[in-house]
């Protein structure tokens, strides 16, 4: 008589089961909905299902909006500006907004549901991803924050364009092997940083060119993906986790320590080369927070007292490599 | 002609304070150097129109301006201009006139005026109120058609004049109203009357001298345009805030002044000096300041001229053996007169001596205080209303900082019915947002009741001062009012 | 007084006592007030402070003291003495950690805790009291002027759910010098009425004795309520058993042909109560001396008339009718609003400012619902005192109340 | 030290922080109500400290050897279904041997499904990793549930009947504190706990920094 | 009647289920920092604790308890209330957005409440009859809303005027004011009972 229970409990779970697929069905379903992206000066329009939430949508028709936490409303980067039919704003959205943010409609794009046509705004990363960078600095509540009228905002830096021939046959042989491949910009990029270890801005325009791709797009890629960097590296790249977990639980006095061992800035290169030492807003082990991570190893529950062991480490491995 | 008291919620009376200055006045020397600043009271500042080592009279014009919104400023001494050049008054860079008086008494009376004022046109008239400065005062100016206010005449709804003493000193009225300032008083206001033809006229007075209005009444008995009324001299009725919202029953256009609704407020020494003005042809060259507080040897009024150094008004009147703090005007909002060789400008009321009580009691709280005024009946000294037995004054702190108990005092005094505890309490938390609007801190009116009263010794007043500096930062300034606001394009513009 | 001056500032600079700052701070104010000035506008200021405001307090408290000690006997000085310095231990312990100043507010606790507590209450539990009290009532939400609820009610509430036995048990009857009897154990007037109101009936309107009800209770709670009933001149009273509650009643009672003296009984007069010749918590038991203390207290704007008229006010006009429907539960009106500690916890501890509401409807609030709660308690519950429980119980509702208040207050306006 | 040797050195600093700072009633707020509610004795105690332990351990090892199988939207609901057959599984060992013990934990033992710190791990941990760290996880984790129940019951036991396990330890005049053996008493063991625990481990950063 | 009022005033007063049986702490812990957040959370438990109440029993009464498998009963419970939870999103995702917005955002979160299953578990446990069930499930979620209500107000308050010592702020303090609620409400205790 044992199976009569699960028999009941299978049962159960059919017409459970049964009953939400049917509701899924009849009850979540807006029809076609258009969404009208403005972004960088220009528009675009594309239908998609309704019921969806935004940041998937958009993630799939090609718009890269930053998120760590994967649309649980608990990093706060996925903000995009609505313009119309996003609905009120969510008291979950609420603690990732500023006053003004809340008045100028921003919302997390990982909480609004796409029920009808939305026209949104996607602020340009250019400036906002490198004004952060360049302020380098971490506030939870402002590290999305426009750049108001008046504000300095970012200009960029008119640089000489020359590449060094060594370097542009680099270039070229990278570019040659992926010759004809569409949608291989990213991998392009990720093998030019290796070779050079960051993207040197002349090689970004050369790779633009012969590519026939805005440099707007380049930058972009190169600015969204922590892997690129705009700036030269050093050999080892030390990120220092500051998402919201690992902020909490001391990130920031493991920043503080991690400067002073290293000499240098958030940003900054020591003087040898070996180490970069850089802020990341999240690298998805906030379980094991605070975090930090050296090139791909991740180094969970971290205290500022392991900073020694850890750099020694790396320092005796530059060591080896340059004696072999 | 005596209209109702109407009142106002909370205030607080302040009664017989030691060193209430008495209705006497006397006449001060006329000071070996004048400093004149050239932005005195309302307005902007004026363009000098005399040179250094210029000779000039009293009552002569060495400051105009008549572009910008602004009233002329005079010589108030016959002597030698010796300086032009920027001084730090009020914590403000002005510009101002120093001028080596001959010490001669006689003044310069202004062209066109004349004691058979009926006769005399709109304009002349407004000119000379313009060019003697009286249009400079309260806290509007008075319109003229020289752009001495933000609105024009036309455009006056109502003007209030007030004489009440609801501060623990200030100018007596009584004696600013004695024998012939009477009438001089009722013309001033029938001239003013002539300058502003749409406009009704309230006269507010104390209304515990009964005698007083019933004079002023008298005087300006077969006058339909105007009506005087007693008001309960609390603190702060002679505020603009208070006065218009009590006398008028207007509401008050928060953040704006009290001409941006046509409403004018002018206290009684404006009357008077328009009356100078016009009949005399004199210039505002002389101020009634009241000498008050513990600190004098003996509290009166005295006349001094316009620009002398405080240090020469009180001379020799000031007790020697006692450390002092000079207060200009007012001790609950008044500035600290730090240097005494800052001159007194035609907005300067009342200069004040306070004790500075930085000497311990034993057992100072219990001892049951006859002496000691507070809003609380805690102290004997609410047995004692007469004038005999006067409160103490000095600047003791009286009990240390301590957290807020909720005690409501301030929410009873406030003028205004704000919670200022409330306000202040958000403000130290650093919760700055629409809450704060939400909760009125843009009426505050800065009368610093609030601080008076607490028992915690909370200055409330600077919180709330200290919110709205940070809500402007925040990008939430202060909400325009519903309703249409007068002269401010010209307010605009002027900038 | 100039030594005990050199003294302190030479305290001052010792470098061994300077974890002990707060202490020698305190006694510094306390002796010698301060000399500090004002620093900007307003630069005269009103001579209030937070020692006069407490010390009004206790002031008004001293009579219901002097009261206490008059009907209680010298150990309320040592109970006082206890919940003054164990109360005083912990505030300076966390001024010493805190790095604070040691803040005046204590000064009321240590002297109203007592007051609360029955006399015969053991000197150990109240310094648990006044311990709990102070620390999980004040000091863990920061101190004086900080707290949610009222120090002494939790102490003491504290020490009621811990220890029924004690807290509930034994109640000394007052000192009555006339009499010169001993101190006696017995119930307080509300324990009383709760007793014979469960086991007899309540203002009936026909008494009737039966051969079968052995031990039959009778309660009258006014003149009134004897007038009105019929007493059967047939039926023989003998065996009934009638208490009357205060005076008049029994007045009206004894006269009455067929009742025999030695079965009426009076259970207390008002006349007793007002005074303080019925048992009770030790500062409670005398009301004339608690109402001249609360009236001082309102004159003199320490504490604020809502709360105390709006609270007893509901507790008599629930009690006017819920004692004409449900004579049985809910006590009469007057009585109700005499004994116990109502008129206490009404005058001195509801008016709390920094545990009640801010805003004048909210206050009326507070009132109104400590009414309700006190007469629900006390009329439906196991408790026989429900004062202590509504007063703690509205001071956790105080922050929402007032939240609701403020949020119809400023309310944005319609536009 | 063996320890160390047989759990690994990352096996062994799991175990360690998740009894110390980690602590999931301290550090995280799990599992707080049946903390507060069955630590009144410390028999109650100890048996659903052993419940929870088993539970998460069995939990443990099902999710994360079944972790990869597991589709993403039926998630939440195969930690329960599996939660909660172990916790009938616990539900009927108590009856059967300590029937008394399962009257006075009555529906709480049913709560164990509902306790967050075995959602929460699941959900954190034991999807991301293997079994043998998730075994160590769940185990530490258990521990310090445990050890935290226990050390609340001890007081309330002590001051709340006079009684350790059962056997009188007070002397026979000692008056019982009612108020420790309920609600409110809970509330304030609980609240001292989790101060002097933050205190203690905020002191112990403060000095490594040092 | 008398007996429904008696249940609803127990679940509410003396026999609050989080002041007395201390459940749902976790929600309580975490929500109760604002009164906006705490009262769309508790709005959100009314509505599931009684509608799942409300579905729980007829399948245990009616299903589990003919076909003998009683034993399963938490297995069940737990599954309808997940379902039930996702089922009700949907719903007042399609035809009540407005309140979706403002509670329903809650909803996932409710799923692992312990006051949810715990209803559903002492009405099996205590025996009551549908009707009851409904009003005991209905009492017990509004004291739990009461509770938080009033922790949420008094953290708000704190916020403005607390002072509280480092270790103690957020679940500290909360344990220690609900303590000092808990201990006030006792005063409720003997007005009515409870089998």
């Amino acid at each position: 008589m044992i199976f009569v229970p699960v028999l009941v409990i299978n049962l159960i779970l059919l017409v459970i089961t049964i009953l939400l697929s049917i509701a899924d069905r009849l009850l979540v379903s807006y029809g076609e909905c258009k969404i009208t992206v403005y972004h960088e000066g220009e528009s675009k329009e594309f239908s998609v299902d309704g019921g969806g939430f935004l940041l998937s949508e958009l993630t799939s028709h090609g718009y890269n909006i930053p998120s760590s936490c994967a649309g649980k409303a608990s990093c706060g980067f996925c903000k995009v500006q609505v313009q119309k039919g996003g609905g009120q704003i969510l008291p979950t959205e609420e603690i990732f907004m500023s006053r003004e943010e809340k008045l100028s409609g921003i919302r997390l794009s990982c909480q609004v549901k796409v029920k009808n046509d939305i026209d949104i705004f996607i602020p340009d990363f250019l400036t906002t991803v490198r004004g952060i960078v360049k302020n380098k600095t971490y506030d939870p509540k402002l590290r999305w924050r426009f750049i108001k009228d008046g504000q300095e905002s970012f200009v960029p830096e008119k640089r000489l364009i020359k590449l060094d021939p060594r370097d542009e046959t680099a270039v070229d042989a990278i570019l040659d092997e992926f010759e004809g491949m569409r949608g291989s910009l990213v991998p392009i990029l990720q093998r030019i940083n290796t070779t050079f270890n960051y993207l040197p801005e002349p090689v970004l325009w050369r790779t633009a060119k012969r590519l026939h791709v805005p440099m707007s797009s380049i930058y972009r890629l190169a600015t969204f993906y922590n892997a690129f960097s705009l700036e030269p590296k050093g050999k080892n790249i030390i990120k220092v986790c500051m998402g919201t977990s690992c902020y909490v639980k001391g990130g920031q006095r493991i920043l503080d320590s991690m400067q002073n061992k290293l000499g240098v800035e958030v940003g900054g290169n020591t003087e040898d080369m070996n180490f970069t030492l850089e802020t990341v807003s999240c690298i998805g082990c906030c379980g094991q927070s605070p975090v930090i991570s050296v090139n791909d190893n991740i180094y969970g529950y971290f205290k500022p007292k392991m900073i020694d062991e850890v750099l020694h480490e790396y320092c005796k491995k530059e060591l080896e490599k340059s004696q072999s | 002609m005596i209209a109702k008291n109407r009142a106002f919620p909370g205030g607080y009376r302040f009664k017989h304070f030691q060193g209430r200055p008495q209705d006497k006045l006397i006449k001060a020397a006329i000071p070996a150097m004048v400093t004149i600043p050239l932005m005195q009271g309302f307005g902007d500042e004026v363009a000098a129109v005399v040179g250094a080592d210029d000779k000039v009279a009293a009552g002569q014009t060495i400051g105009r301006d008549d572009e910008s919104i602004s009233s002329p400023v005079h010589s108030s001494v016959n002597g030698k201009v010796v300086n032009i050049g920027k001084i730090d008054y009020l914590g403000n860079e002005t510009t101002a006139i120093t001028i080596e008086s001959d010490g001669t008494e006689g003044w310069q009376s202004l062209e066109g005026c004349s004691a058979a004022w009926d006769n005399l046109s709109i304009e002349q008239i407004e000119k000379l109120v313009y060019l003697s400065g009286a249009s400079g005062a309260g806290r509007d100016g008075i319109p003229t058609g020289f752009n001495s206010s933000i609105i024009s005449p036309d455009e006056v709804e109502n003007v209030i004049i007030h004489g009440v003493e609801s501060e623990m000193f200030a100018v007596s009225s009584g004696l600013l109203l004695k024998d012939d300032n009477l009438s001089h008083f009722a013309e001033g206001t029938k001239i003013l009357r002539k300058m502003l033809p749409h406009a009704a006229f309230s006269i507010a007075l104390n209304s515990e001298c009964k005698s007083l209005i019933t004079d002023v009444s008298g005087a300006l008995a077969d006058n339909d345009w105007c009506d005087v009324r007693g008001l309960e001299p609390r603190y702060p009725a002679d505020y603009d805030e208070v006065l218009v919202s009590a006398v008028l029953g207007r509401e008050f256009p928060v953040g704006h002044l009290a001409a941006n609704i046509g409403v004018i407020v002018l206290d009684i020494q404006a009357v008077l000096a328009v009356y100078d003005a016009v009949v005399a042809g004199k210039a505002v060259i002389e101020r009634t300041i009241a000498l008050a507080g513990p600190g004098f040897k003996e509290n009166l009024h005295i006349s001094a001229r316009v620009g002398s150094p405080v240090q020469h008004i009180i001379d020799g009147m000031v007790k020697q053996d006692a450390d002092l703090r000079f207060l200009r005007n007012s001790c609950l909002t008044g500035e600290a007169l730090s240097d005494l060789s800052m001159p007194a400008d035609r907005t300067c009321g009342a200069i004040i001596a306070v004790v500075e009580g930085n000497n311990r009691e034993m057992f100072a709280f219990v001892r049951p205080g006859p002496r000691k005024d507070s809003y609380s009946r805690t102290f004997l000294s609410l047995l004692f209303g007469s004038e005999k037995i006067t409160k103490l004054c000095e600047t003791n702190l009286r009990g240390e900082e301590r957290p807020c108990i909720s005690c409501n005092y301030c929410v009873e005094v406030c003028p205004v019915s704000l919670m200022p505890h409330l306000l202040f309490r958000h403000v130290e938390r650093e919760i700055i947002d629409e809450k704060l609007l939400k909760y009125g801190i843009y009426d505050c009116i800065e009368c610093n009741l609030c601080t008076y009263v607490c028992p915690s010794k909370i200055t409330l007043g600077q919180w709330i001062k200290d919110g709205k500096a940070k809500l402007i930062d925040e990008g939430l300034p202060c909400p325009q009012p519903k309703f249409a606001l007068k002269g401010l394009e010209e307010d605009e513009d002027a900038k | 007084m100039k030594v005990i001056r050199s003294l302190l500032d030479k305290l001052y600079e010792v470098p061994g006592l300077q974890r002990y700052k707060p202490i020698i701070g305190a006694a510094d104010a306390i002796l010698y007030g301060t000399n500090e000035t004002t620093h900007a506008a307003p630069h005269v200021v009103d001579n209030i402070d937070i020692k006069r405001y407490m010390s009004f307090v206790i002031l008004a408290l001293l009579p219901a003291v002097a009261a206490s000690v008059y009907f209680f006997g010298f150990r309320v000085i040592a109970i006082i003495m206890v919940s003054y310095m164990a109360g005083g231990a912990v505030e300076v312990i966390f001024a010493m950690v805190g790095k604070h100043d040691i803040h005046e507010g204590f000064l009321i606790t240590g002297l109203i805790f007592p007051l609360v507590l029955p006399p015969t209450c053991p000197l150990w539990v109240v310094a648990i009291g006044v311990v709990f009290g102070t620390m999980f009532g004040k000091e863990m939400f920061g101190g004086t002027g900080r707290n949610i609820f009222n120090p002494a009610l939790v102490g003491r509430l504290f020490i009621t759910i811990a220890f029924p036995a004690i807290m509930s048990a034994n109640w000394q009857q007052p000192f009555d010098y006339s009499l010169e009897t001993d101190a006696t154990t017995v119930a307080t007037p509300l324990g009383k009425y709760k007793s014979t109101a469960m086991a007899g009936e309540v203002n009936p309107t026909v008494v009737e004795f039966k051969e079968d009800e052995a031990n039959k209770q009778v309660l009258f709670t006014s003149a009134a309520a004897v007038e009105k009933c019929t007493l059967n001149p047939e039926s023989k009273f003998d065996g009934v058993k009638i208490y009357c509650v205060g005076n008049g009643a029994y007045k009206k009672a004894a006269k009455h042909k067929r009742i025999e003296e030695s079965n009426l009984t009076r259970l207390f007069s008002y006349g007793d109560l007002l005074v303080g010749k019925e048992p009770g918590s030790m500062g409670e038991t005398c009301r004339i001396v608690i109402i001249l203390g609360g009236i001082f207290l309102m004159f003199a704007k320490v504490s604020n008339w809502r709360i105390p008229v709006s609270y007893l006010g509901t507790v008599f006009v629930l009690a006017l009718v819920g004692h004409r429907f449900l004579p049985q539960d809910i006590a009469p009106p007057v009585f109700q609003i005499f004994a116990g500690g109502l008129m206490f916890g009404a005058m001195f501890m509801a008016t709390d400012p920094i545990t009640s509401p801010f805003t004048k409807a909210g206050k009326y609030c507070f009132g109104v619902s400590c009414g309700v709660l006190t007469v629900l308690i006390r009329s439906f519950t196991g408790y026989v005192e429900g004062v202590m429980f509504s007063i703690v119980i509205m001071n956790a509702f105080t922050p929402l109340i007032d939240q609701i208040v403020l949020m119809f207050k400023y309310r944005p306006a319609k536009t | 030290m063996f320890l160390k040797k047989y759990l690994g050195a990352d096996g062994y600093k799991i175990l360690k922080l998740g009894i110390t700072r980690d602590h999931p009633i301290f550090a995280v707020g799990l599992g707080i109500c049946s903390a507060l509610a069955v630590s009144n004795t410390v028999a109650n105690a100890i048996a659903m400290g052993a419940g929870v332990t088993f539970v998460l351990v069995a939990t443990a090892v099902i999710i994360s050897s079944l972790r990869s199988m597991i589709p993403q939207r039926a998630r939440i609901i195969t930690y329960m279904i599996t939660i909660a057959s172990f916790v009938i599984i616990v539900q009927m060992f108590l009856d059967a041997f300590s029937p008394t013990i399962s009257e006075a934990l009555g529906p709480y033992v049913a709560l164990i499904i509902t306790n967050c710190i075995i959602m929460g791990r699941a959900e954190a941990f034991y999807v991301t990793n293997g079994v043998r760290l998730s075994v160590i996880d769940a185990v530490s984790n258990g521990i310090a549930y445990t050890y935290t129940l226990v050390a609340i019951a001890v007081v309330r036991e002590i001051l709340g009947f006079g009684t350790l396990l059962g056997f009188q330890v007070t002397p026979d005049g000692w008056p019982k504190w009612v108020v420790m053996s309920m609600a409110p008493g809970a509330f304030f063991l609980l609240g001292v706990a989790i101060w002097i625990s933050k205190t203690i481990t905020e002191g112990g950063s403060e000095e490594e920094e040092e | 009647m008398t007996h429904a009022i008696t249940i609803f005033i127990a679940a509410i007063l003396t026999h609050n289920i989080a002041l007395t049986y201390l459940l749902g702490m976790c929600p309580f812990v975490s929500l109760s920092r604002s009164t906006k957040t705490a009262f769309g959370m508790s709005v959100a438990v009314i509505f599931v604790v009684t509608l799942t109440a409300a579905i729980n029993w007829p399948i245990y009464h009616l299903i589990l308890v003919p076909t003998g498998s009683k034993l399963i009963y938490y297995i069940v419970f737990i599954i309808v209330i997940a379902a039930t939870v996702q089922l009700v999103e949907m719903i007042m995702e399609r035809f009540f957005p407005h309140l979706q917005s403002a509670f329903g955002i809650f909803l996932p979160l409710i799923t692992v409440n312990c006051t949810v299953l715990a209803v559903s578990v002492l009405m099996v446990l205590r025996t009551y009859s549908y009707g009851m069930t409904l009003v005991f499930a209905f009492g017990s979620a509004v004291g739990w809303m009461l509770a938080i209500m009033i922790v949420a107000a008094i953290n708000e308050k704190l916020k403005l005027v607390g002072n509280v010592p480092k270790g103690l702020q957020g679940a500290g303090i909360i344990m220690i004011i609900a303590g000092i609620i808990a201990l006030a409400f006792l005063g409720f205790g003997g007005m009515v009972d409870v089998k």
